[in-house]
């Protein structure tokens, strides 16, 4: 079997199944550990406050936004980006339709570039932000950048495949490579935030909410 | 770019298999891949589809590649094959402008052209080099290579 | 607070906002009319007890001059006496101190003669952060401001008060 | 001040496990490291923007304090000590700023209990705790005290307002009044004011002469067992009394 069939097919099964499996255990062990010992979520659940807590920041309607406009900026451009890109690419949705005979709408491939970009200068901003700021520095590790790496990696790569730049075969493999890996660490890390976000602000949102007190 | 259509910003196509031929010595020997009536925009260069190393050096049958299916057989007729015959070109049957396909089992000819192609050139080449056999390429960039712009 | 008690746990802040609301208390707002009033948030109160809104309804019945710190209400900052910061003293006073200073610093921006608290916690360490950063101001509960400006119903004044008017 | 004990990684190792929640372990491992908390943490700002202060850092020392387990070591428990209790006020400012909401309070509190485990707990702090058990208050106030001084703010207020009065265990009242314990210990007038005040709103209200105290030190200093005892020393007098609500003043 050729790499690029290996990586094409049970590495990426692979990488999907510890990603999506690794995240379904992750959700049910917060849910039995917390019946076990977070009785307040459950004590003062409320839908409302979850809603409204989640809603506010995945909008920027909270002070954090209005006190750093840059740092808000630049992170909203690069999470959106980050999703938008791979999940509506062309070339990906080819490999959709390859694969599973479905597809669905792409973004032109010069916006897709474009966000490409974007990414990238997000993830540098974000990297000297670490480097520059003492108050980011001093809790920034070394995983922190080994993440914010892996995070980068596939998006370097495959902006370089498109533009084939160096071998453009030993790039593409990189390419799904790193793509790959960048799944499987999700859950095993904080890029699991991903996800957990939704948890984490339903709990505080409830918690304020239960005081009357806004969490944003 | 067609507006509204995100699908129709599609990147070129891609090697196809088509074309004519009533008689061989007729081939066009290289066809390029570009119909500009369906691919208005272009951000990927349009496939040079080498069509002579398909029958000739690859030893392929025309019905393998230009099909028409009536009860799951293809009726086509290498008569029927012929440069400018009606049918003769993936274009005169795949005509959808959206790919929206969630469900598998949708009616093959509700392709668009792009996926037509697409699924003709890669779909065989993958299935010859998982049998080990000579075969063609199945990344996006070798049959689009950036470098080589074609113009036709 | 909250679990299934028979009762309800109110703060006397909400209490003593009811009772204004309700006209059962009356204020002299003449007492403050010369002073400049900021109010102090505790976190226990407004962040983490949502009784800001009440806190500010009452000082609308107290004081003439009253301007907010920066930042104000939910988002105060906290004064650095609570956590139990006051009774762990010793070796933490210095530390403590040292944290008001953002509190310190943003009464003084107010330009206010009067800060007002209704936490303890808030009110003994604000008295410190006056002395330590010489702020020069009064610290003030609710209740200690009532006392001068509640109006008392004639009929309910002690009898020998009118006997010495006569 | 702390004491010099011994240290005991069994215990530090059981008080780890039982203060591992679903939450806590959630927010440790989520945490960006973004470092947007820094500012709105007000020993940050007094300490002329010393990073070490900022609350995600005491977020990481909790961290690392959970991975420890039983390889504890009095250094770090050392440093550990002085940030958890001399470092944060608990005062949930920064959860208001951290797009994820980790709520640094509960954190503090985890490493609080921790250090409650190897009975490093700031002096003043154990005193209160054991007069909470002893007498009901912080203060180590007795009964008898508490009543005079009731009584003598009730003489008090009557030379002024001769109806008013300090009800104490007065059954079916609306309204039951707590009071911080510094009340009766060094700010009494507080009382007769509150009781002015309430006599002025004609309001029928009653104090209790065991559960007055409405602080919770135990809970500041994480020692959640003996929190969980206090606060049930009030719900006890209120429902003794039968009283509609309870009034606090933390």
């Amino acid at each position: 079997m050729s790499l690029y069939e290996l990586l094409r097919g049970p590495l990426l099964w692979l990488a999907f199944g510890v990603f999506i499996g690794g995240m379904v255990v992750r959700i049910i062990l917060f849910f039995t550990l917390s019946t076990k010992k977070d009785k307040p979520i459950y004590r003062f659940f409320s839908w409302k406050w979850l809603w409204l807590s989640i809603f506010h920041w995945i909008v920027p309607l909270n002070q954090t936004a209005k006190k750093n406009p840059i740092t808000t900026t630049v992170g909203f451009l690069f999470h959106i980006c980050l999703l938008v890109t791979p999940l509506f690419l062309l070339a990906h949705g080819v490999l959709w339709y390859e694969s599973w005979d479905i597809s669905w709408w792409s973004l032109p491939e010069s916006t897709a570039d474009y966000m490409t970009l974007i990414i990238i200068g997000c993830g540098i901003f974000l990297a000297l932000r670490r480097i520059f700021l003492p108050y980011v520095r001093v809790v920034t590790t070394a995983a922190d950048y080994l993440l914010l790496g892996v995070t980068l990696a596939p998006f370097v790569t495959g902006y370089l495949a498109y533009h084939q730049y160096f071998d453009y075969n030993t790039v593409l493999l990189l390419h799904m490579f790193f793509g790959e890996l960048m799944l499987v660490v999700i859950p095993f890390t904080k890029l699991s935030h991903f996800l957990m976000f939704f948890f984490s602000r339903a709990v505080t949102g409830m918690e304020f909410g239960r005081r009357r007190a806004p969490s944003w | 770019m067609r507006r509204g259509h995100f699908l129709v910003f599609m990147l070129i196509l891609i090697i196809g298999s088509l074309l004519l031929a009533v008689n061989l010595d007729a081939q066009p020997e290289d066809i390029v891949l570009n119909d500009q009536s369906v691919f208005t925009s272009r951000s990927r260069p349009a496939v040079e589809f080498p069509h002579q190393l398909h029958f000739d050096d690859a030893g392929i049958e025309c019905r393998e590649c230009h099909h028409r299916f009536k009860d799951g057989e293809n009726i086509v007729d290498e008569s029927e094959l012929y440069e400018g015959a009606e049918g003769v070109k993936c274009s005169s049957c795949h005509k959808n402008k959206t790919g929206f396909r969630f469900k598998p089992d949708l009616d093959p000819t509700k392709r668009t052209l792009r996926q037509a192609y697409h699924r003709m050139c890669i779909g065989c080449h993958r299935k010859l080099s998982r049998d080990n056999e000579k075969s063609g390429p199945v990344t996006c960039g070798v049959c689009h290579p950036k470098k080589k712009e074609t113009k036709a | 607070m909250g679990r299934d008690h028979k009762f309800q746990v109110v703060h006397s802040v909400t209490l003593f906002a009811e009772y204004l609301r309700e006209g059962r208390l009356k204020l002299d707002k003449s007492v403050f009319a010369e002073e400049r009033c900021t109010y102090q948030d505790p976190c226990n109160v407004s962040r983490n007890g949502g009784c800001g809104k009440d806190a500010r309804e009452i000082i609308g019945y107290l004081c003439e001059d009253f301007v907010e710190m920066e930042p104000y209400g939910d988002y105060n900052f906290c004064c650095g006496g609570g956590g139990g910061a006051i009774p762990m003293a010793g070796p933490f006073r210095e530390r403590r101190l040292r944290s008001g200073k953002v509190k310190a610093e943003q009464i003084r921006a107010t330009g206010a003669s009067i800060c007002i608290t209704p936490c303890h916690n808030c009110y003994d360490q604000i008295r410190d952060l006056n002395k330590e950063y010489e702020l020069g101001i009064k610290v003030l509960s609710f209740k200690e401001m009532f006392e001068e400006a509640l109006i008392i119903p004639e009929e309910l004044k002690a009898q020998e008060e009118d006997e010495d008017e006569e | 001040m702390a004491e010099v004990t011994a240290l005991d990684p069994k215990k530090f190792k059981e008080a780890v496990k039982d203060k591992s929640n679903a939450r806590l372990k959630m927010w440790l491992e989520i945490c960006a490291h973004c470092g947007l908390c820094a500012d709105t943490c007000h020993f940050y700002l007094a300490n002329d923007k010393d990073p070490e202060m900022i609350p995600a850092v005491k977020g990481r020392k909790v961290l690392e304090a959970l991975r420890k387990k039983d390889k504890i070591d009095e250094e770090f428990l050392e440093d550990f000590y002085w940030t958890i209790y001399g470092e944060c006020t608990m005062c949930r400012r920064c959860t208001m700023f951290c797009p994820f909401g980790i709520d640094i309070a509960t954190i503090t509190s985890t490493g609080r209990g921790l250090c409650v485990s190897q009975g490093k707990v700031p002096e003043n702090l154990k005193k209160t705790i054991a007069s909470y058990y002893e007498h009901g208050n912080q203060m180590e106030i007795t009964q008898e005290e508490w009543i005079d001084t009731l009584q003598w703010m009730e003489e008090e207020l009557q030379e002024e307002l001769p109806g008013a009065t300090i009800p104490i265990d007065k059954k079916g009242a609306k309204v039951l009044y707590t009071v911080n314990a510094r009340e009766p210990k060094f700010y009494p007038m507080d009382i007769s004011q509150v009781a002015r005040v309430f006599y002025l709103a004609g309001e029928d209200w009653t104090m209790s002469s065991k559960g007055w105290d409405d602080t919770n030190l135990a809970m500041f200093a994480g020692d959640l067992k003996a929190a969980a005892y206090i606060s049930q020393l009030v719900r006890d007098a209120a429902e003794e009394l039968e009283v509609r609500r309870v009034a606090i003043t933390e």
